[in-house]
């Protein structure tokens, strides 16, 4: 029988579960868990694959399951899961250290990088440049994006709180709403549709990727995990958001407006099956490991203010009910 | 007895076989192998071959087929009328299970078969004794799902002991028939000839195996994608745009044009550095530079991918956008089907090279010489008599490279880009389908969703589109093959 | 035979220059052409030499300093109070006190101890200086405490591991400017750094601990290690010898020498070189399909991944071994049956030896794919991180292990730039195993290698 | 065409070795045996003489099944050996090449030593139970082919770093040492010096006593030294069979005599 | 050992070829040709006679530098063509090949059309303006080597797929097509019929009108016809050279006379 945890997941939430995982394995007599990463739609898969040794007992998301993946659960007789949401993760925006300071609000991501803008209640195809033509406020720096690819979470995110936000701040909503005779869909749809100019590159690697394309390429912005950017604070500068500098505070007053949930999520049927299952969930959740002080603070993780529920619910095993 | 020790009891025998049997043959003509028709050792391979391979293939056959036998049997005592036949299933594995536990618990806890048949699932926390011996069960254990465990113990228990004795009476039975085979004018290299041909068939439908495998593997899931996404879109639409609130994009064309690009390119660097450095290795280069360079070369093709797309990301594409891509006015991304292809060509010079290096050393002399005695320089020779003759091999060796180019990634995403589009100018950022088969499994996408089902449509349309190209390669060579001698 | 010989007088000599010394115009072009054709392919070899030195030299730049790593001395009084409260020495009860509980001892040790060295720690602030060790310092020292309780109560002078910042400053990658910007390391920590080497009390060792440590997590880059790896690697690519080499020839044997021209032949042959071009992720599907689910083998186990492995690199074996074995000459075939050989001798006793070069290469390419291959491993959970050594085989193959490539991979996603030497360093590793591995076959491939 | 009925009558049953009737040979479209029929006697040299290019080899071949390697060709009609159809589905045609050997037209050593080249056939069909028996097998077999001599300091060099006319008679030797009851030797001199030659000549003069050998040759007076009965093709076709005395002094068709005084080829 | 002055007085400086002297050949450690001096004439068939594996074919790829191709061999001594040393460093083996032409041992048609397998040679030095004239030169050329009937209908088939004779025959038609000066033939007629032999041999004595012809050959009746200079070797040594009316009536060396009157092999 399998005597170690084994999770896979997210790679966004990876860094976190290693770390605590190394911290478990060093402080407990049970084996060292093993964390894969593989993609949080592919970890929920594995865990919805069944109960026993030969499938996983843990899958990291950075994003909440779907009423699919708990179908495929309950169809192969996974019927007891236990969400645990560990924390936030911060999503930043930043260009080269040597490069000019940005403030950006989201209605500049919108206009700088939509396919169609609004300009003067006009839909218009963007032709923007320079950041200074979408605000000008900004630097006259030509517009260089890397986001996130549709393959990652992150970018299920930027698309919700930076460009749809700032589509609607910016009052083209309306303007696309109106055209479509009023389906709001239609609209979301349009104001998500990013240019393929070449101006914003979708990265389908990971940070280091963005990063490296940065030192490629100096007057480009990248998006940015809050933990990877805080590890490579001397080769790169945050832009602020609607005035807010991103800090592990800002995110977690909700001052800072880009931000999502981490989870973890847990097969029951497993608990007590698996040595260690039990303490490695409660130690991944507690002050320790998880608090404002933890070492997962400490590299990143905005911890979150409602702790110490989530310890009550793992020391209960209360399984997750049905997604609102 | 465990598998292990029956094959290694099996093997015993039959290496026993072996050394009687080849007695036997020398003792049949009093010792003299002459007499034989066929070598004696020839003999006590027959004996060998009739001892294993039935008792083994057995042994195969009784794997396959058991579990489901015993399935089968057990089935049907938790068949109830009314319960839909994905729920028999998830009790079969609870069954399963349980059965496979109650091994593990009799160990664990030195109970008795009489302490098992006296357990019922009311009368203890049976789940917690399962979990302690680490077997996890969905939920409490119904009496249904135990008695069936428990006849599955006992079916699988005496099936291990028939297994046990059959096969050996199988293994002993080949032992004693090839023996009394033994006869001078017994053909035993035909025999055992027949044996290891059977065995090399094997061998070459497991590359068949894989195919159906993969083919499988794929099929089912590629069908759901189709329930999903109209397979008119996917294989007419030219826009590959995926999106997560759904309403996505998923044509084809578009990565396909990209494979080929990237391919073309990668190859247009590959085939003529790595066949040049081929030549120059058999023909030209003295025995010490090849015995270096070629290896030196090979390592070319160890360097881990990510090495490449990084080199290609941080160095190649750059340079392409300053000194061609711009000054052209041909764009100005440092990502590109030009950077990636290049690279990719670099990592593939060894697959061409080094192959068909072989194979042009393994054309005659006496063809060199043929050429030379006329007058002809090397070069012409190597051009016009050479290659000819060594060409299945070197097209072998494209093949093996335009596989290679075909199916890599790290390169491609850190290359080419992420973007998929149907452009003629190689300084765009393009991508593969491979690349998008990766990053669509490992997305974050749920799974069910047509963004990630779709991986499993493009691994099979790759496929099948590689088969094609296959097909005309085949023909090309069988056209133009040139045999020496 | 009646040819007119009216007719044989031979053609008209060409005007040819009387001496061999001098060259015609048609000779000197025939010799240009020759001596560019040759440059071509010294050019070629130079090319690939050149790309191979490229970037061999930015993976060594890179990655040799992975193989040192920074130490600082540090004496700690292992106080019985705080690390055995029980007082009875029991280990059991001694490992209750956790990793942080001998960290915080040692923070506290720490700037005692250098100030007892006599080096200043002015202005630098007390958890600032604890920063300067590794979070697996704590560790180190625990697994040090636990396993000699009657250290207890002594003063034990220790080198534990450098955090990665000052490791990176030791090997420049960190400096005075950079760490200004960096939230994670401040001048005034690189300053007493320089007051620690000063004292000797700061340096930098082989780190045999990168090849022998298992993987470590984002907080403590500078331990590390590919032990886990390593082993993982040699497990599959065992496998994928012992499986990939005898089916791979087998098969080409019976498809060159035996199998009937036939359509089913056609057919295993298309099929083969289209395996090659099936991505090799692909082969991940179809292993977590077959392998894990259908036959219930374990996730993240080296049996798995040799097995993806092995069929996703018989193509390439097959391909090159059957190019080799069409290329040795009928001839051969012929005197070998007309004394009377089997088909199957004739094949055993003479067209495999000299096809041998040809099979040796392909199983150098093979085997260095399956090497530096990641993306199958990613869907049948290779691609993880994994702490604990697998056991010997047979067991260790069913246990969760990790490899090299993944390893280089999962170090270049991560976020701190101390994991950038260590992916270099991870693949210079792979680069010595991989030649490790080949020097057999590229011994024993110069050994067969003749002309005929 | 010579008639089956008079190839009877010429030997006794008893003695026959090989026979072939209406035998056809094609590669591809080209017809380049047409329906031989021939009787080879035991213990008898055969010499098939004819222009080159008219089908010796091909026939040749044939006896032992070695164009079975050749997939442009096809056989039909029937050579039967000590009675038995050859072809015949049930043939294992590695037995009839152990008993039908043969010497290729080409020299064609085994790139592996003098040694290895000679103790191959004896190795593999189990002729020798011990080094000293094989040793004295391969000695045997040089020196019969003559070639012992000039080999003997020298039996672990590879075969194919001889001179032409040395590897002719390694592979002479090679054949010789497998003991085959039938030996087909296509031009075995035809590299050799008159004096090698003569040896040769000895040596298959020496293997008449027990085997049945078939020579073929382009020389006249060496069909004529060697062998006992002489067969004549000429395009595709076998002209003429009898005996070798017969055929070179008085042929009964006139392509035969036109061939022998040299004015057809 | 005959010596150098007598060679001289045979022939007028001018005549003379090629010359050879103190030529030494070793393949590894075996010395194959020891000290040869030799002058072959121009417009004169000189024949190389000896027992097998006596180093003809080895001095005979001296001549072209054909030896270069063979890693082990060395050669010493120098040889001169027109009275140029074609083992200068200066001299291009290449060149000296087109002039020096080669017929091999051993049969080595390229795995290429029969057409084309003649065209090679033409092709490269560049001896035809156009197809008509590559078409000529190639029916030409089988013509002289008595071929042309044979295949005149299947060009397009593989020279590979050719009878043993065949083979050789187009291996002389493909050496004749680039019109050497010098031709060097190693056996050129082992495997031909008499008929064929002769058109060869008539072939060769065309050549002889404005070119050199060396030719190795066993048959000492061949010699006889062919050859206006004999060079007899043996073991390595040149035994004796002279005009072969000479050599055959009345050699001056006993082993010459043995090897004649066939006593020595
Ligand atoms: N490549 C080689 N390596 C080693 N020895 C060789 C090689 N070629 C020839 N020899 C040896 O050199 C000697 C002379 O060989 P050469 O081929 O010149 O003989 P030859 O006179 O042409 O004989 P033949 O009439 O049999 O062709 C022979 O003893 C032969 O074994
Ligand atoms: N593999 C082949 N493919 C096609 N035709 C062939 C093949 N082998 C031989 N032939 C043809 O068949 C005919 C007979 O060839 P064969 O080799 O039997 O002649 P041969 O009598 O042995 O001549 P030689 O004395 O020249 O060796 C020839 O016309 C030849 O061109
Ligand atoms: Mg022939
Ligand atoms: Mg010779
Ligand atoms: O790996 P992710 O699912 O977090 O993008």
């Amino acid at each position: 029988a399998r005597d170690n945890v084994q999770t896979a997941g997210s790679s966004t939430v990876l860094p976190y579960a290693t770390i605590v995982a190394e911290a478990f394995g060093e402080n407990f007599d049970f084996p060292t868990p093993v964390v894969e990463s593989g993609g949080s739609g592919a970890g929920r898969k594995k865990l919805c694959e069944g109960v026993g040794e030969n499938t996983i007992d843990i899958a990291n998301s950075s994003s909440r399951i779907k009423q699919s993946d708990i179908d495929l659960c309950a169809e192969n007789g996974v019927t007891e899961i236990m969400e645990v949401r560990i924390g936030y993760d911060g999503i930043v925006f930043a260009s080269d250290i040597d490069g000019a300071d940005f403030a950006f609000t989201p209605a500049d991501w919108f206009n700088a990088l939509a396919k169609d803008i609004v300009v003067d209640g006009e839909v218009k195809a963007n032709d923007n440049a320079t950041w200074a033509d979408v605000n000008a406020d900004l630097p006259a720096q030509e517009i260089l994006a890397f986001v996130p690819g549709t393959k990652h979470g992150t970018r299920e995110v930027f698309d919700e709180k930076v460009i749809l936000a700032g589509c609607e701040e910016s009052g083209a909503m309306e303007v696309f709403a109106e055209q479509n005779g009023g389906d709001e869909d239609k609209a979301e749809e349009m104001c998500t549709a990013l240019r393929t100019d070449g101006v914003s590159v979708d990265i389908d690697g990971d940070y280091t990727e963005t990063l490296a394309r940065i030192d490629a390429n100096k007057n480009a912005i990248g998006v940015f995990g809050l933990s990877f950017y805080e590890n490579n604070m001397d080769k790169l500068k945050v832009a602020t958001m609607s005035g807010v500098t991103p800090s592990t505070e800002s995110i977690a007053s909700g001052e800072y407006p880009v931000s999502r949930p981490l989870f973890f999520y847990v097969k029951n049927a497993h608990l007590d099956v698996i040595p260690g299952l039990q303490e490695y969930i409660e130690f991944f959740v507690s002050d320790d490991i998880a608090g404002p002080n933890g070492p997962l603070a400490s590299y990143g993780l905005v911890s979150d203010p409602e702790l110490a529920a989530t310890q009550e619910m793992v020391a209960n095993r209360t399984p997750m009910g049905p997604l609102e | 007895m465990s598998i292990g020790l029956l094959l290694l009891i099996v093997v015993g025998l039959g290496v026993i076989g072996y050394i009687l049997g080849r007695r036997r043959a020398l003792a049949s003509v009093a010792g003299d192998p002459r007499k034989l028709h066929s070598l004696p050792s020839q003999y006590g391979q027959s004996v060998f071959l009739f001892t294993v391979v039935p008792a083994l293939l057995l042994l195969i056959v009784w794997l396959l087929a058991a579990p489901s036998v015993i399935d089968g049997q057990v089935r049907g005592t938790v068949t109830t009328d009314g319960v839909s036949q994905s729920e028999i299933d998830l009790k079969m594995a609870d069954v399963g299970r349980i059965s496979d536990g109650l091994g593990a618990l009799m160990a664990a806890n030195d109970m008795s078969e009489d302490d098992l048949t006296a357990l019922t699932p009311g009368d203890s926390d049976l789940r917690g004794q399962l979990a302690a011996v680490g077997v996890a069960v969905g939920a409490d254990v119904e009496p249904a799902v135990f008695e069936a465990a428990k006849h599955k113990r006992s079916l699988t228990n005496s099936a291990g002991l028939i297994r046990t004795v059959l096969i050996l009476l199988v293994a002993l039975a080949g032992l004693a028939y090839a023996m009394t085979r033994i006869r001078p004018d017994f053909r035993a290299r035909n025999v055992s000839e027949a044996v290891v041909k059977a065995l090399l068939l094997g061998s070459s439908l497991i590359a068949i195996l894989t195919t159906v495998g993969i083919v499988l593997s794929l099929i089912f899931e590629t069908m759901h994608f189709f329930r999903l996404y109209p397979a008119k879109d996917f294989f007419l639409s030219l826009t590959w745009n995926p999106q997560f609130r759904g309403g996505s994009d998923l044509g084809v064309w578009p990565l396909i044009w990209g494979t080929l690009y990237v391919s073309f390119i990668a190859l247009l660097v590959a085939v003529p550095i790595g066949l040049l450095a081929a030549i120059y290795l058999a023909e030209y280069a003295t025995k010490r530079v090849r015995s270096v360079a070629k290896p030196l070369i090979e390592i070319l093709a160890g360097i881990p991918t990510i090495v490449y797309g990084l080199f290609a990301l941080i160095t190649v594409g750059p340079m392409l956008r300053d000194y061609f891509a711009q000054p052209l006015g041909l764009g100005n991304s440092s990502s590109s089907v030009m950077t990636a292809g290049l690279v990719m060509g670099i990592m593939l010079i060894p697959f061409v090279s080094s192959l068909s290096d072989d194979i042009i050393n393994s054309v005659p002399q006496s063809m060199r010489d043929g050429s030379y005695g006329l007058g002809a320089t090397k070069s012409e020779s190597i051009k016009q008599v050479i290659l000819p003759a060594a060409l299945p091999g070197v097209v072998g060796a494209v093949l093996l490279a335009a596989s290679r180019a075909i199916g890599e990634t790290m390169i491609v995403v850190l290359g080419a880009g992420a973007a998929a589009k149907l452009s003629m100018n190689p300084f765009e950022a393009m991508t593969t389908v491979t690349v998008k088969i990766v990053s669509q499994l490992t997305g974050d996408t749920e799974f069910a969703s047509p963004e990630t089902l779709v991986a499993f449509a493009l691994g099979l349309t790759l496929f099948v589109f590689t088969l094609g190209l296959n097909v005309l390669a085949l023909y090309i060579v069988r056209k133009y093959r040139e045999q020496y001698e | 035979m009646t040819d007119a010989t009216a007719h044989n007088a031979p053609a008209a000599a060409p005007a040819r220059p009387k001496s061999l010394l001098t060259q015609d115009a048609r000779t000197k072009r025939r010799n240009a052409a020759e001596k560019r054709f040759r440059t071509y392919g010294a050019v070629a070899i130079c090319l690939a030499i050149a790309a191979l030195v490229m970037l061999l030299t930015s993976v060594l730049g890179n990655g040799a300093s992975s193989f040192f790593q920074t130490y600082a001395k540090i004496e700690v009084t292992l106080d019985p109070e705080v690390l055995d409260p029980k007082g009875n020495r029991d280990p059991a009860e001694m490992s209750k006190i956790t990793t942080i509980g001998y960290g915080n001892l040692m923070k506290q040790a720490f700037p005692a101890s250098l100030q007892a060295a006599g080096v200043s720690t002015e202005g630098v602030p007390e958890k600032e200086i604890g920063d300067m060790l590794s979070k697996e310092a704590p560790a180190q020292l625990r697994n040090r405490v636990l396993n000699n309780p009657d250290l207890l109560g002594e003063t034990i002078s220790f080198w534990a591991l450098a955090n990665g910042r000052i490791d990176g400053y030791l090997k420049d990658r960190v400096t005075m400017t950079s760490a200004e910007r960096d939230g994670n390391v401040s001048p005034e920590q690189l300053q007493l750094a320089d007051r620690m080497m000063e004292a000797d009390l700061l340096e930098k060792r082989f780190n045999w601990d990168f090849i022998t440590f298992p993987d470590a997590s984002e907080l403590r880059p500078e331990a590390a290690g590919l032990g886990v790896a390593i082993i993982g690697s040699a497990y599959m690519m065992l496998i994928v010898l012992f499986l990939a080499l005898p089916i791979g020839v087998a098969a080409s044997i019976y498809l060159e020498e035996f199998a009937p021209q036939n359509r089913l032949t056609d057919l295993i042959e298309v099929n083969i070189s289209n395996l090659a071009a099936v991505p090799s992720i692909v082969f991940g599907i179809l292993g977590l399909a077959v392998f894990i689910n259908y036959a219930g083998l374990p996730a993240s186990a080296p049996i798995v991944g040799g097995l993806v492995l092995t069929l996703m690199t018989l193509p390439t074996i097959i391909i090159s071994t059957r190019a080799a074995l069409k290329a040795v000459p009928p001839s051969i075939r012929d005197a070998a049956l007309g004394v009377g050989a089997s088909k199957m001798q004739s094949v055993f006793h003479h067209v495999l030896p000299l096809a041998m070069p040809g099979i040796l290469t392909g199983t150098i390419l093979g085997l260095a794919q399956a090497l530096g291959e990641t993306a199958p491993l990613l869907l049948i959970g290779m691609v993880a991180f994994v702490r604990d050594y697998p056991s010997w085989p047979v067991d260790g193959l069913f246990e969760p292990a990790s490899a090299l490539p993944v390893q280089v991979y999962n170090f270049t996603t991560r976020g701190d730039p101390a994991f950038v030497e260590r992916a270099s360093g991870a693949i210079i590793v792979l680069l010595v195993f991989l030649l490790c591995m080949n020097l057999l076959a590229i011994y024993l491939r110069r050994k067969f290698e003749r002309r005929w | 065409m010579y008639d089956t009925k008079r190839v009877e009558s010429i030997v006794g049953q008893d003695d026959i070795k090989i026979s072939a009737r209406k035998v056809q040979v094609y590669y591809g479209d080209k017809h380049a045996i047409k329906d031989v029929d021939v009787d080879i006697l035991d213990k008898t040299v055969t010499a098939f003489i004819g222009p080159s290019g008219c089908g010796k080899s091909t026939f040749l071949r044939c006896i032992n099944r070695m164009n079975d390697t050749i997939p442009i060709a096809r056989i039909e009609g029937q050579i039967k050996l000590d009675g038995e159809d050859i072809y015949d589905k049930r043939v294992d045609p590695v037995q009839l090449r152990a008993r039908v050997g043969m010497v290729f037209q080409k020299p064609n050593p085994f790139p592996k030593s003098i040694y290895d080249n000679v103790a191959y056939g004896a190795r593999i069909h189990g002729l020798a139970r011990n080094k000293a028996e094989l040793d004295e097998i391969i000695e045997k077999s040089l020196r019969g082919a003559a070639l012992w001599n000039e080999v003997k300091d020298r039996l672990n060099e590879p075969g194919t770093g001889l001179s032409g006319g040395q590897q002719q008679r390694l592979c002479i030797a090679r054949a010789v040492a497998t003991s085959p009851e039938v030996l087909l030797m296509d031009e075995p001199c035809s590299a050799l010096d008159p004096i090698a030659t003569g040896q040769v000549e000895e040596l298959i003069d020496q293997l008449r006593q027990e085997f049945s050998v078939v020579i073929v040759t382009h020389s006249m007076q060496q069909a004529a030294r060697v062998s006992q009965k002489t067969a004549f093709f000429h395009l595709g076709n076998l002209v003429e069979y009898g005996d070798t005395d017969d055929i070179f002094t008085k042929p009964r068709d006139t392509r035969t005599e036109a061939y022998i005084s040299g004015r057809i080829g």
